[in-house]
């Protein structure tokens, strides 16, 4: 195994009101992986999401980036890193254009800084990442509000705001519920072109038969705590995850 | 068939509302009849301050007027009012308010004085610039106790020389007030002293130089207390004196919620007479709204006339005439001034022949005339009115006592109408 | 037979919609109508005012429309309900105020100071409550005026309760006139050309979706300072402005009226339109002056008037304009 | 002594007047800014059914909260409801009628300190060496009793929990059949009633002016805010705190710092914890 892992989460806890939402769960993430996130509702795995953003604090434990040590860290920071995700509800910037919603990222400082603060028109950059990512570039949708799109395209829209940081990490966030089996279906090539252009991706997702067929490697996640963690061939034969699942002894 | 909402209905009324008002507004009608002198009053009418000043100027113009006007260098001409509501009296509400007010008295009103307010310190020295501005005269005659108003006026005499005030200062109400004290000291033997002053800048300004003026003549000034503006709650300070077995409380207060101060000593019993400025506790109806509870306590008046008094014999037509018009004897001492200043104006322009500033001002700094609170004279320097002496030579404040339902004047003694008296829990 | 009302645009709109605007002197004419009208109608009203005192009506409410200009920005651009416009116009009156009180310098140069400085002294004031949301912070920003009132009186500075008379004021009424309302056309379409470049952009984003900002490597705290400092400013230009309006400074520049009448002002005009609340300070200040005539009653029927605009214009009156001009409206059987 | 039994005073005065807000802005989250307005409306009204039309003082207080709760509920049910749900508006119309109310009172000439109603009780007592009145005593009484009444009504009856419910999860309860407006015209008339029973047991302390109603709304937005806007616990708490701070302020410091300290601590606890001593406000985790 390749060592050179990009997150490493080291025994990290968070409870809720006296209840463990994430319960001392330690895993690392391998540069140019798949790691796919499996668990029961309410297992912990958007809390465990959200720990390693920095968008909730943890009890205890830690997450390093390589090196970098992103505990304690804010969003924003630990975004500026490269290590980005979407948001299980996407929720666009609704009084603004599909285009205009990509301006913003584009203005962070991770872009402004990678490119030299001269990026052009952010508008034209916009447009290709929206085209990327399958917005009809000569129709009138890129210029749409964001209110009027359907959930397909509100993904499209959150994974779109992801590429357009540049990042070497996206974690999502159940990307793919609320979708129609069709448009699932358009969006996994995409996924498989992001790994190839050398993004690690971490999916936490409840749809599982699609998760196996893209995913590396699968954790197992229930009351807060990892019950599993291996190739997704493993975990479809493993009896604890049946049991955490369907509830079969 | 057209028809429309009843949200569309109600928005066309409104707008028809709106431009009706306008009209309203812009064609009111210019009569022009033996040419009036126009006083704006610049007031704060849904304060009882206000409607004080408001009564006492409109009793003194329908007087005038019936007995046929100002002789302005011989054709009678009456006065014409023109009240504009300031509403700086509520604190909400900012001062440029009233100060539009003011201006537009003078410009679109053409008023040749302005007389009453605004009664608000901030707002009637923020006033001054307006009037010199304009070149109209103009006499206080409600509010404003600071004293940077007659230093403004002498410290820049060519500028503001048309604001003159009949209201008084504090400086000389608190020499007074001195005098007042030690006068009961020597009567009933008190040397000990609790202050209570309203926070606002006249009444702080008032309880720090009484507090030094009493210590100098051998008084103990027990506690010093500031209450903000509103307070309903003087539980804490009462206790506090009755437990330092004070004399005399001195209120400093021009809020209506001093009635709760009463109230709260009279049912502590504090054995501790009530002696100062509690503006609020002047109105007759003060007994009837305290349950009797204001007994006993010694309020200060800046100017004497809302009560009849025989030294001063145009108290006395004051008193009755307003009884007469209003039902109720006149409340607080800005009746009174209003009253007056109405007078002081008609005797001006009689002498200078003119409504013209540079006439009236001269004429105004040698006034010499008897009002309801003693001789109107001006100080030709800062415009304000001397007090503090003889009534028949200069103005005077009154020290009134409330006596079964009644105020009676307990001092200076030249209009005294009956002595002092003390409470049963304090003999 | 049941109808229902139906709402079309216009023709001319949609054919002027994006490029096609400028293909015909008709479509550029339909197009810059709304505005120039505007701008010729806030730039001779002065003029056809029947006198003075309704001239300087006018410069009040311009003093007004620049607080409910800082309120809309912020609450329907960055998403923060600021009702601070006391605090804003006392501290731009106080500083221009003393700086011309105490070092004599000309207004031309503490109007100015006030602006930058008492933009930032508000800033950091308000710096500390940004995590606040909604009308917690709506709260915060109304109590400080009224501790800064307090705390004047209480330690009787700055002139205590007389405040601070006698300072410098405007020439004459034109210049006050023909300073201030160009500035406030100027600051208006500043802010709305701001608010569509990408700085804009990303506090409107911050208003509709906080959390996905700052998932975008953007600190949210930053842009909200940013764009509360522009706020404050303003509203400090206004009290500015107001102290040397009639060469006065007092406490009275913390009245609750300049934090309350913003809201009014927009919610009559039309949130989120920044040309509405000037529009709708533009109405109440002078409706206001219009029913003084009723003394103590005035400030009854101004409420009644206000409610009612607010009851049953929702709205807002630039929407309901802006609407009438683009659509027309026709009854069709169902 | 002194200042524990004031201060007492003091919070339960507090604590009844927001009492009232609390409860409007708790169910139908309608900041109800007339609240000052409704709580001087039944002063007034008193006053005029004892001294005018010389109904006796029970009776006078019985028909004048009645009147006003109606008031209160056709406040919503003819105009509010029109805005319901946009804040701005909300606070925009119910603040501009709370004032035409209050102001027509001053119009009216209702501004003078003859404006008073009697105590129901006169006389004072000596409590620990403190003189204190009965007026005051029967306040704190009131004030517990109200509050065991709320909690009585708001966990035993019917409407009480079906006011609890929507407070809690409006689209749940909506679902099992609980009407929004109906509450939201209940919830009003309560409020408006409990303004009405604070007025009757405090106004006799003091006169009656139009600046009370002012005071009033600021008082209880204060306590509110405080304690936590929507909780009942915290409606008390900041009532408690609230008052002592006022109290021992003015016995430590200086009235004159009375206000400075209240509204420091008012900004410092809202910086601390934005959503008040008790209220809750929604985790993090559920925006995300």
């Amino acid at each position: 195994m390749k060592e050179d892992f990009v997150l490493q989460v080291k025994g990290v806890n968070k409870s809720f009101g006296g209840v463990k939402a994430v319960d001392n769960v330690s895993f690392n993430v391998f540069k140019g992986d798949i790691l796919g996130i499996i668990g029961p509702n309410g297992s912990g795995k958007t809390t465990l999401v959200n720990l390693i953003t920095g968008f909730v604090k943890a009890d205890s434990g830690t997450v390093f980036a390589g090196e970098k040590k992103l505990t304690g860290l804010a969003p924003d920071k630990i975004a500026g890193l490269g290590i980005v995700r979407t948001f299980q509800i996407p929720r666009p910037y609704h009084s603004l254009s599909a285009i205009k919603n990509l301006v913003v990222p584009l203005y962070s400082s991770r872009i402004m800084r990678t490119i030299g603060g001269k990026l052009g028109d952010r508008d034209t950059v916009a447009l290709d990442i929206l085209e990327e990512i399958g917005f009809e570039r000569d129709a009138h949708v890129p210029y749409k509000l964001a209110s009027a799109f359907s959930e397909g395209y509100l993904k499209r829209l959150e994974l779109a705001r992801c590429l357009a940081l540049k990042p070497h990490v996206i974690i999502m966030d159940e990307l793919f519920s609320g979708l129609s089996v069709s448009e699932i279906a358009a969006m996994i090539p995409m996924v498989e072109r992001l790994q190839m252009n050398g993004i690690t991706i971490m999916m936490v997702e409840h749809r599982v038969r699609e998760l196996f067929q893209l995913a590396n490697r699968v954790m197992v996640m229930n009351f807060g705590e990892k019950i599993a963690e291996d190739v997704p061939d493993n975990i479809m034969k493993s009896d604890i995850v049946k049991q955490a699942y369907l509830g079969v002894t | 068939m057209q028809n429309k909402s009843l949200v569309s209905h109600i928005g066309t009324r409104l707008l028809l509302m709106l431009i009706i008002l306008t009209f309203l507004f812009f064609l009111n009608p210019k009569v022009s009849f033996a040419q009036p002198i126009v006083l704006g009053v610049p007031i704060s009418r849904g304060y009882p301050d206000g409607v004080d000043a408001e009564r006492g100027i409109t009793l003194a113009v329908e007087e005038i007027n019936a007995a046929g006007g100002v002789n302005v260098a011989g054709t009678k001409r009456p006065f014409k009012l023109e009240i504009s509501d300031t509403r700086d009296l509520e604190p909400g509400v900012p001062v440029a308010e009233a100060l539009l007010a003011v201006e537009r008295l003078i410009i679109e009103k053409k008023a040749n004085f302005i007389v009453g307010g605004p009664i608000r310190s901030e707002g009637a020295l923020a006033a001054m610039d307006v009037l010199s501005k304009h070149k109209t005269v103009s006499i206080l005659s409600a509010g404003v106790l600071s004293p940077a108003y007659h230093k403004r006026v002498a410290e820049n005499y060519d500028k503001y020389k048309f604001c003159f005030r009949t209201t008084g200062s504090v400086i000389p109400m608190i020499e007074g007030t001195l005098g007042t004290f030690e006068s009961f000291k020597a009567k009933k033997g008190f040397d000990k002293a609790y202050i209570m002053v309203q926070d606002v800048a006249h009444a702080r300004a008032a309880g720090n130089s009484l507090k030094e003026g009493l210590e100098k003549k051998g008084w103990k000034i027990i506690g010093y207390e500031i209450y903000p503006t509103g307070t309903t709650d003087f539980s804490v300070g009462l206790s506090k004196a009755k437990e330092a077995k004070v004399q005399v409380l001195i209120p400093w207060f021009d809020m209506p919620e001093v009635s709760i101060l009463m109230k709260q000593w009279y049912d502590m019993k504090v054995p501790a007479l009530p002696i100062g400025y509690i503006h609020a506790l002047q109105d007759e109806g003060t007994w009837k709204a305290t349950d009797g509870k204001v007994a006993y306590s010694v309020v200060l008046y800046a100017k004497a006339g809302s009560v009849a008094t025989k030294a001063i014999p145009m108290s006395e037509a004051f008193v009755s005439g307003h009884k007469k018009k209003y039902g109720i004897e006149p409340r607080s001492e800005w009746t009174s001034t209003s009253y007056t200043v109405v007078y002081i104006l008609k005797d001006a322009i009689e002498r200078a022949k003119s409504l013209e500033p540079e006439a009236i001002i001269p004429a105004l700094e040698k006034m010499d005339m008897m009002g309801t609170y003693g001789k109107v004279k001006f100080d030709p320097k800062s415009h304000q009115i001397i007090e503090n002496g003889d009534p028949k030579e200069t103005a005077v404040s009154m020290w009134a006592q409330w006596v079964d339902g009644k105020r009676v004047i307990v001092y200076p003694d030249k209009i005294a109408t009956r002595a002092l008296e003390l409470p049963p829990w304090m003999k | 037979m049941d109808k229902r009302k139906e709402r079309l645009d216009r023709g001319i709109k949609v054919r002027t919609e994006g490029i096609y605007a400028i293909s015909s002197w008709r479509g550029i004419a339909y197009v810059l109508l709304p505005t120039l009208s505007f701008i010729l109608v806030m730039l001779t009203l002065p003029l056809i005012v029947p006198s003075t005192t309704w001239q300087r009506i006018m410069t009040i409410a311009c003093i007004f429309a620049l607080l409910a200009l800082s309120f809309d920005f912020l609450a329907h651009f960055v998403g923060i309900v600021c009702l601070g416009g006391a605090f804003f116009t006392g501290v731009g009156g106080y500083i221009s105020g003393l700086l011309n009180s105490a070092f004599g310098l000309p207004m031309a140069i503490t109007i100015p100071i006030a602006t930058i400085a008492g933009g930032a002294i508000c800033t950091l004031f308000l710096i500390p409550c940004l995590p606040i949301r909604g009308i917690y912070f709506a709260i915060v920003s109304l109590m400080y005026p009224i501790l800064f009132h307090r705390v004047i009186q209480a330690l009787n500075i700055f002139g205590g309760t007389d405040g601070l008379p006698g300072l410098a004021t405007f020439p004459n009424i034109w210049v006050e006139l023909y300073s201030i309302i160009p500035i406030t056309l100027l600051l208006t379409f500043g802010l709305r050309r701001l608010v569509n470049e990408d700085f804009g952009i990303v506090l409107r984003a911050i208003k509709d979706n906080d959390q996905a900002v700052r998932a975008s490597n953007i600190n949210i705290a930053w842009y909200k300072t940013k764009a509360v400092y522009i706020a404050s400013a303003i509203g400090c230009f206004a009290g500015a402005c107001l102290a040397h309006l009639y060469g006065w400074v007092g406490l009275s520049l913390f009245a609750l009226d300049f934090s309350i009448f913003p809201i009014a002002a927009t919610v009559v005009g039309g949130g989120g339109t920044l040309v509405g609340p000037i529009i709708g300070a533009f109405i109440l200040a002078p409706l206001s002056e219009m029913l003084r005539a009723f003394g103590p009653l005035r400030v009854v029927f101004y409420s009644l008037i206000l409610a009612g605009l607010v009851i049953y214009k929702t709205e807002g009156l630039l929407p309901f304009l802006q609407r009438k001009y683009h659509q027309f409206e026709r009854w069709t059987e169902v | 002594m002194n200042i524990f039994i004031f201060g007492l005073v003091n919070s339960v005065i507090l604590a009844l007047i927001a009492s009232g807000f609390a409860l409007v802005y708790g169910v139908s989250r309608l900041a109800n800014f007339a609240h000052g307005a409704l709580y001087i409306l039944v002063g007034f009204a008193t006053w005029l059914f004892l001294n005018r039309l010389g109904i006796n003082y029970i009776g006078s207080i019985l028909l004048s909260i009645i009147i006003v709760s109606a008031i209160g509920a056709a406040i919503y049910r003819l105009l509010l409801i029109r805005v319901k749900g946009m804040p701005a508006s909300e606070i925009i119309a119910s603040l501009a009628i709370g004032i035409a109310i209050m102001e027509l009172f001053r119009w009216r000439g209702f501004i003078s300190e003859a404006y008073m109603l009697p105590p129901f009780v006169k006389g004072s007592v000596n409590i620990a060496g403190v003189f204190i009145d009965w007026q005051r005593l029967i306040i704190i009484g009131v004030g517990l009793g109200m509050m065991l009444f709320l909690w009585l009504f708001t966990h035993h009856t019917k409407v009480g929990l079906s006011l609890r419910a929507i407070a809690q999860d409006k689209h749940a309860s909506i679902m099992s059949g609980i009407e929004p407006d109906r509450t939201a015209v209940i919830s009003l008339a309560m409020g408006s009633a409990l303004a009405g029973i604070a007025a009757v047991v405090i106004l006799p302390l003091g006169n009656i002016t139009v600046e009370t109603g002012y005071m009033v709304l600021t008082n209880a937005i204060a306590v509110c805010i405080i304690g936590g806007l929507g909780s009942w616990a915290g409606v008390f708490a900041g009532a408690f705190l609230l008052g002592f701070t006022e109290i021992l302020t003015a016995a430590l410091i200086g009235p004159q710092w009375q206000m400075v300290v209240v509204l420091l601590f008012i900004i410092l606890t809202l910086i601390l914890k934005p959503s008040g001593l008790l209220g809750r406000q929604k985790e993090l985790e559920e925006r995300v």
